[in-house]
C-alpha cells in the first residue's frame, strides 16, 4: 500500500503500542494535537493518556524522565519536536541514557527510543532545520538510525522500540509528506545495516534520511548521461554497517557521501576515513562529500544554497572521475 | 482538558481597568496618565493588532514562512513595553512584536526572520531589545547575565539605573533554563524582571501541563516576589511592570510579572488551535479583549472620541499596506551570504568554502 | 563568607531530638520506636560512620581513587533510609553509603566506584537502590519517571503502595534538572519525595551561592509541599520523610524535605576545605553531632548502656576491617572487559575493535 | 621559566584581567578555592568578587549568564570543572553561543571562552574523563582549542580571550602538573596555526592536547629504532590548520593521528578524510588512527587499556609500513 513517510511512522507506532503494553510515547503535543508533524495522530484518543503522554514543556525532562520509566520497565519512545530542540537534553542523553548499561554493567536496560525529526528543505525558522547526527553517532552507548522512506520507517521504527539499545531515531522530516510503498508483512531487513538502494557500475554514492532521495534522482540523471551511479542507504548511523560500502567501492572505484550537516567532524568525515583504509588500493579517486558548509544553518530563503541537491551530487561525482 | 478560568485569576490578580472598561482602584498600584498617553496606549493597542493581522495574511498568502501571532496579548506587551524607560534592556520570545513597537523599531524588522530571509536583524545596541529567541527559555539566562553586567557596571540603585524584562511564556516555565535564570537572578540580586505571558497554551499543552499552581507563585520559591496582573489590561500591566522595572533600578533585585491573558488565535500559522480547544473557551476570552475595554473607558471618561478611533484604524491600515508593499520588496539574500558572519575573527576553512561555493556556482553562468 | 547558622533555621524546623539528647515534642510529628529499634537506629549510625571513616583512610593509603565521605549526614541518611519500606525505590547521589547500608547493599559496593574497577553495579533492581549518580541533579528526573510509572502500575493509592526518594545536595537545587523534576513531580503528581541534603556547601560555595531564601521553601512555588528537618536528628529525619513518603503511596503525591545538616569533613579526600571555611564554624557544628545527640538520649532513657555502646563499636571497628581486606582484595577488570556491556543488543564495530585490541595485547605476549 | 601548565595558565588568566577589565572569570569554585585544579588560584583574592565570580551550580546557567555579560560588553571566561560536566549547557552554547553573530548579521559579538580540563589519564571516577571536543568541533560558530604544553598555554589562553570568537578552550587536565619552559616575552604563533613539534622524515604523527606528549615520547622510543617520526601539535582543532599536515605527509607519505576520544566521527576521522583528500597521490598507506575505544569511558583502573599510548602509537606507525 502507498502511504506518506509520516503516516507511516504513525502506523509503525500504533503497532508497537499495540504489540506491547509496556510501549509509551511521549513528548510535547503528542497527545490530542497528535505532534506538530501529527506523527502521532489519534494514538492517545486510542491508547489513552497513560500511553500517550503529553508532557511539560522540557527536553531534558523528557528524556530524563523517559530514562526513569525505562528503569521501571516501561519502553518509552520520545518526541523531539525539532532537531534543534534536542540540545537542552544532551546531558540526559550522553550522559544518562548512553551509558547507564554500561555502567551498571549490563544490569540496567534503558531501551528509549528518540524520535527526531531532522534536517532541512522545509523553510522553516531557525533551529528547525539542524541535522545533529553527528552528535550522536559519536556517542558511545548510543545508536543512531535514519529512515528515507516509508516502508523502512514503518519498519525501522517498530524495531528500534522493540531492541533494548537507546535508539536515536532520525526522521527526514521534508520527506514526511513523500509516499511510497510500504508492505505491511514482509519481513523486514535487520535494523542495523545498509542496503544498496540503486545498482550501479561508476561510483558509489552513499547517503541517508532526506539525502537518500537526492542521490537516486542524482543516480537517474546520471544514467541519462550514460553514468551508472550505484546507490547506497545507510540506515544505520551507528554503528555503520560499512560491508555493502566497501564491497561497492571496490567495484566501482569511486565514492561520494552526501549529507545535510556540516562536513567538519561528520559522518562523512568517517565514511571517508574508513572507506580509504578498507578500499586503499581500489580507490581511483579520494572519497568526496557532499554535504552542508560548515556555517549555522542559513535563513530559509538561503536554505537551498546550502543544502547538497542533485547538481552538486553530480558535480562531486564528476570530480571523482578528475582524478 | 481546556483553559478557562480554572486556575482561576488569584486575589491578588491586580486589575485597573475591567473588561466592560471600568477603571477599578487598587491598594498597590495605580495610573496617572494624561488624556495623550491614554489615546497612545490604546493607538499602540491597535496599531500593533492590525500589523500583527497583516502578517497573518501575509503569511496565508505565501510571503512568509510563518508567523507567530501576538493577538490577544497587545495590552501586555504594550503595558510592558511601555513600562521600560530608554536605558532598559528587553530580551524577547518571537512574539514580542509589540515590544518592539513600543521600543521604535521598524515593523519590517521582525518580518525578516518569518520570511525566511534574515535571522533578526535589528540593531540591539540601540533599540535595546535583543534579538528574537526561539529555544524556549534560552533568553532568560542572556537577560540575567546581562542585568548582573548592570550591578558590575554599577548602573544600578538610583532612580535612573537601568534594568532588564526577560519575556518568556508559560510553558517556558518548565524549561530548566528559566529556572536556572531565577536562581541566579536571585542570588546576584539582578536588576532583571522576568514578564511570563501566560497565554494559557503552549502549542496545544493546556497551563495545567506546566503547573498545578498559579505560576506567579514560582518566584517566591526562589526568594524574590512575584505577582500576577490582568495582561489584558493594559493599565494595570504597565503600573505593575513598571513598579517592577523599577524596584530593579533601585537595587532591589529581581521581580516575576505573571501576566495573565490569553491566545486568542493559532500558536503559529502552522498551528490549527480547533484540535485541542473549543471555540466557547475562545469566546469567553473574547469578552475579555484588551482594545475593547479601553476604547469603552476613554470613550466613557470623554479622553477619545469615534473621530478618534477612526483615525488610528485609518492609521493603522495605512501602515499595514505600507508594511505589505515593503515585505514584497525585501530581497533575497545572495547565495554568497551564507558564509557570512560565521566568526568576528574569520576563518580560513570557510574561506575556502566560500570560494569553492563561488566557483562552482560561476560554472553553471559560463554554461555548466 | 561562612556558613554557620546564617539561613537560619525556621520556626518550621522539625526536631525530636536536640543536640543535647533532649527529647522535644513536635505538634505534626512523631516516632514510636522500641528499645531495639531505637539501639539498631543507633547502630547504623555509628557503622556507617566507621565505615566511611575506614573508606576515607582507604583512600589516603592509595587504595581508592577519591572518596566522598559522609561525615556529618549520618542522621539524614538513616532517619531516611530506615523510613522506606522495602517497596520503595531510592535514587542516590554519590554520597548515600547509608542509604545503601539500610537497604541491606553489602558495604563494599560502593567502593568498587571509588576504587576505580567498576561504575556502581549493585542489583539495584534487587536493592531498590538505584547506582549513584555523579553528574548533579539527573537523577532527579529519573527517580520521578520511576515514580510515575509507579502511578501507571497501579502500584499508588493503598497503604502498601510505592514511592520513591530521590537524593540531592543544596548545590544540585540550581540545576535545571532538579527544578524540572519538581515540574514534572508536581504536574503528575508523581509518588517522589525529594530529599535534599542541605550539607551547607556545594564544594566551596556556601548555600548562598545556591539560593537566597532556605530551600524547602522552593516547593510550594512548584505546587507541593516543603519541609525543613533538623537532619542531624535521626528521629525527626525518619518522622518527617516517613509521611512524606506515605503521602506519596497514598497518591498524594510529591514532597521535598530539606534535611538541614552539615558536611563535617572535605566535599571529597580531594578537596581542601580549610581554603574557603573557618574551623570555628565545623567546630559549632560539631556539638550539634548526630551520633553524640542520641548516645546521651539512649542513656538517659535506659535504653542502651556502656555494654551496648561498647559491643555496637567493637562490631564497626571489625566490620571495617573486613571492609579493607576485601577491597584490597578487590581484582582489577580484566583488559578486554571495557568492552562489555555497551549494547545490550551487541555492535559488530565494537566486536571487531575488541577482536584487533585481543589481538593487539597477544602480540605482547608473543614478545612484541 | 620553567612552570607546570597549570601554572601557566593561571599566569595566563591574571595578565588577562590585568589588561582588560572587562575579562571576568566564572564558575563553580573557582573563587576561594582557585578551581578544582587550582587554575584560578588567588585571581579572586586579587580582582575582587566580580571578576572572578563564583556561580551557582548549574552549567547551563553559567554559559546562558556568560552570554548575557559579552552582550553587556564583558568578555567572560568560564571555567567547567571537568569534561563531562558540559553538556548540561550544551544547548546554550551550541544553539546561542555559537550562532550568536550569524543570525544578528554580526551584530552581536559574544567573546566568551569556555575552559575545559579534558581526557583521561588521572584515576578519576566516571565523568571526569571525557574527550568531548568533537562536539564542539563539528559545531559552527565555535572556535576550539587545545593546548598541550606551558608556553601555549599561557599564551593560547590570552589569545583566545582577547579575540571576539567564542573559543572552547581545552586544557589537558593530565598535564597540568608537567614542567615546560614558558617564554613570557617572545610574541607568540597565531592562536589558530597547527605547529610541527618535531622534524622527522619516515611518517607523520598528528596529536593534540594530552596525546602531544605521548606522541613525542613514541617519536623519541622510534628513534632509537631508526625510525623518524614527524610529530605535528594540532593545537587548533576548529577551524583546522592542516597546511603543516599536508607539506608533512607529502614528504613522509605516511600518517598516523592520535586521540583519546572515541573514533567514530571525530576528529581523527576528519584528518583522515582530508589528507586523503589532499595528499592522495602521496599516501604510501591509509592514514590510521590510534584513539580511545568506541565505548563509554572505562573505570579507573582498566583505562590505560582505552587511552592510546606509545605502544600503541608505534604499533600504528609500523602498520603504516606494513601496506
Ligand atoms: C527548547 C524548545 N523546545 C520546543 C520548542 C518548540 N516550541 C516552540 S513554541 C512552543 C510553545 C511555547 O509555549 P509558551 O512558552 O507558553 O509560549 P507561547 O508560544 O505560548 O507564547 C514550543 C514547544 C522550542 N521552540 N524550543
Ligand atoms: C553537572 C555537574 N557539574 C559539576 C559537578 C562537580 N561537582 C561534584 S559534587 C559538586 C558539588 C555538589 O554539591 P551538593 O549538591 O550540595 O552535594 P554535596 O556534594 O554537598 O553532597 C560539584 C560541583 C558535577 N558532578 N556535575
Ligand atoms: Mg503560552
Ligand atoms: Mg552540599
Amino acid at each position: 500500500m502507498a502511504e506518506t513517510l509520516g503516516k507511516a511512522l504513525n502506523l509503525g507506532l500504533r503497532r508497537a503500542l499495540e504489540s506491547d503494553d509496556r510501549v509509551v510515547i511521549m513528548g510535547e503535543d503528542v497527545g490530542k494535537l497528535g505532534g506538530v508533524f501529527r506523527i502521532t495522530d489519534g494514538l492517545q484518543k486510542d491508547f489513552g493518556e497513560q500511553r500517550v503522554i503529553d508532557t511539560p514543556l522540557a527536553e531534558s525532562g523528557i528524556i530524563g524522565t523517559a530514562i526513569g520509566l525505562a528503569i521501571r520497565g516501561y519502553r518509552p519512545v520520545c518526541e523531539i519536536q525539532f532537531d534543534g530542540f534536542v540540545y537542552p537534553a544532551y546531558d540526559q542523553i550522553v550522559s544518562q541514557l548512553a551509558k547507564m548499561y554500561y555502567r551498571s554493567q549490563g544490569n540496567v536496560r534503558v531501551p528509549v527510543v528518540v524520535r527526531i525529526p531532522f534536517g532541512g528543505g522545509i523553510g522553516a525558522v531557525e533551529h528547525h532545520s539542524e541535522s545533529p547526527e553527528a552528535y550522536f553517532a559519536h556517542t558511545a552507548g548510543l545508536k543512531v538510525v535514519a529512515c528515507s522512506n516509508p516502508n523502512d520507517a514503518y519498519w525501522m521504527i517498530q524495531q528500534a522500540i522493540s531492541g533494548d539499545d537507546p535508539v536515536i531515531f532520525l526522521e527526514p522530516k521534508r520527506r514526511y509528506w513523500e509516499k511510497g510503498e510500504v508492505s505491511f508483512d514482509a519481513s523486514p531487513i535487520p535494523l542495523f545495516s545498509s542496503q544498496v538502494v540503486r545498482q550501479g557500475t561508476d561510483v558509489t554514492v552513499v547517503a541517508y534520511g532526506p539525502m537518500v532521495r537526492t542521490a537516486l534522482d542524482a543516480a537517474t540523471a546520471a544514467a541519462e548521461d550514460g553514468r551508472s551511479i550505484e546507490v547506497i542507504d545507510l540506515r544505520t548511523l551507528s554503528p555503520l554497517d560499512l560491508g555493502p560500502v566497501y564491497e561497492s567501492v571496490r567495484r566501482t572505484g569511486r565514492c561520494v557521501v552526501v549529507h545535510e550537516a556540516p562536513s567538519h567532524v561528520s559522518l562523512s568525515s568517517e565514511l571517508a576515513a574508513r572507506v580509504t583504509e578498507q578500499c586503499f588500493y581500489s580507490l581511483e579517486a579520494p572519497v568526496l562529500r557532499v554535504t552542508g558548509f560548515d556555517t549555522p544553518y542559513p535563513p530559509a530563503r538561503v536554505e537551498e544554497e546550502y543544502l547538497p541537491d542533485l547538481d552538486r551530487v553530480l558535480d562531486a561525482v564528476d570530480r571523482t572521475f578528475g582524478f | 482538558m481546556t483553559n478557562g478560568d480554572r486556575i482561576p485569576p488569584d486575589p491578588e490578580f491586580v486589575q485597573l481597568l475591567d473588561p466592560d472598561g471600568e477603571r477599578v482602584e487598587h491598594p498597590d498600584y495605580s495610573v496617572e496618565f494624561t488624556p495623550d498617553e491614554y489615546r497612545g496606549l490604546y493607538r499602540d493597542l491597535v496599531i500593533i493588532r492590525k500589523l500583527d493581522a497583516e502578517a497573518t495574511a501575509l503569511q496565508r498568502q505565501g510571503e512568509l514562512g510563518i508567523w507567530a501571532s501576538l493577538l490577544g496579548q497587545e495590552a501586555a506587551q504594550v503595558g510592558a513595553g511601555r513600562a521600560l524607560r530608554p536605558q532598559d534592556m528587553a530580551f524577547p520570545t518571537y512574539r514580542e512584536h509589540g515590544i518592539l513597537h513600543c521600543r521604535g523599531i521598524d515593523p519590517i524588522m521582525p518580518l525578516g526572520l518569518f520570511r525566511g530571509v534574515d535571522q533578526g536583524a535589528w540593531d540591539s545596541q540601540k533599540h535595546k531589545v535583543h534579538m528574537y529567541t526561539i529555544v524556549i527559555g534560552a533568553q532568560t539566562l542572556h537577560a540575567t547575565g546581562y542585568a548582573m553586567g548592570i550591578t558590575m557596571d554599577g548602573k544600578v540603585g538610583t532612580e535612573d539605573g537601568e534594568a532588564v524584562i526577560a519575556f518568556f511564556g508559560d510553558g517556558a516555565t518548565a524549561q530548566g533554563d528559566v529556572n536556572e535564570s531565577f536562581v541566579w537572578a536571585s542570588v546576584f540580586n539582578a536588576p532583571v524582571v522576568f514578564f511570563c505571558q501566560n497565554n494559557q497554551y503552549a502549542i496545544s499543552e493546556p497551563l495545567e501541563r506546566q503547573t498545578r499552581v498559579p505560576l506567579f507563585k514560582r518566584a517566591s520559591g526562589f526568594g524574590f516576589p512575584g505577582i500576577r496582573v490582568d495582561g489584558n489590561d493594559v493599565l494595570a500591566t504597565y503600573a505593575v511592570t513598571k513598579q517592577a522595572l523599577d524596584n530593579a533600578r533601585l537595587g532591589q533585585g529581581p521581580t516575576m510579572v505573571e501576566a495573565y491573558t490569553y491566545r486568542m488565535g493559532a500558536h503559529t500559522t502552522s498551528d490549527d488551535p480547533t484540535r485541542y480547544r473549543a471555540g466557547s473557551e475562545v469566546e469567553a476570552w473574547r469578552d475579555k479583549d484588551p482594545i475593547k475595554r479601553m476604547r469603552i473607558f476613554l470613550t466613557k471618561a470623554g479622553i477619545a472620541d469615534d473621530d478618534f478611533f477612526t483615525q488610528v484604524d485609518d492609521d493603522a491600515a495605512k501602515q499595514a499596506v505600507e508594511l505589505r508593499e515593503r515585505v514584497l520588496a525585501l530581497p533575497d539574500p545572495g547565495p554568497l551570504s551564507i558564509f557570512d558572519n560565521v566568526y568576528p575573527g574569520g576563518s580560513p576553512l570557510l574561506d575556502e568554502q566560500r570560494a569553492q561555493q563561488e566557483r562552482y556556482l560561476a560554472s553553471f553562468e559560463g554554461g555548466h
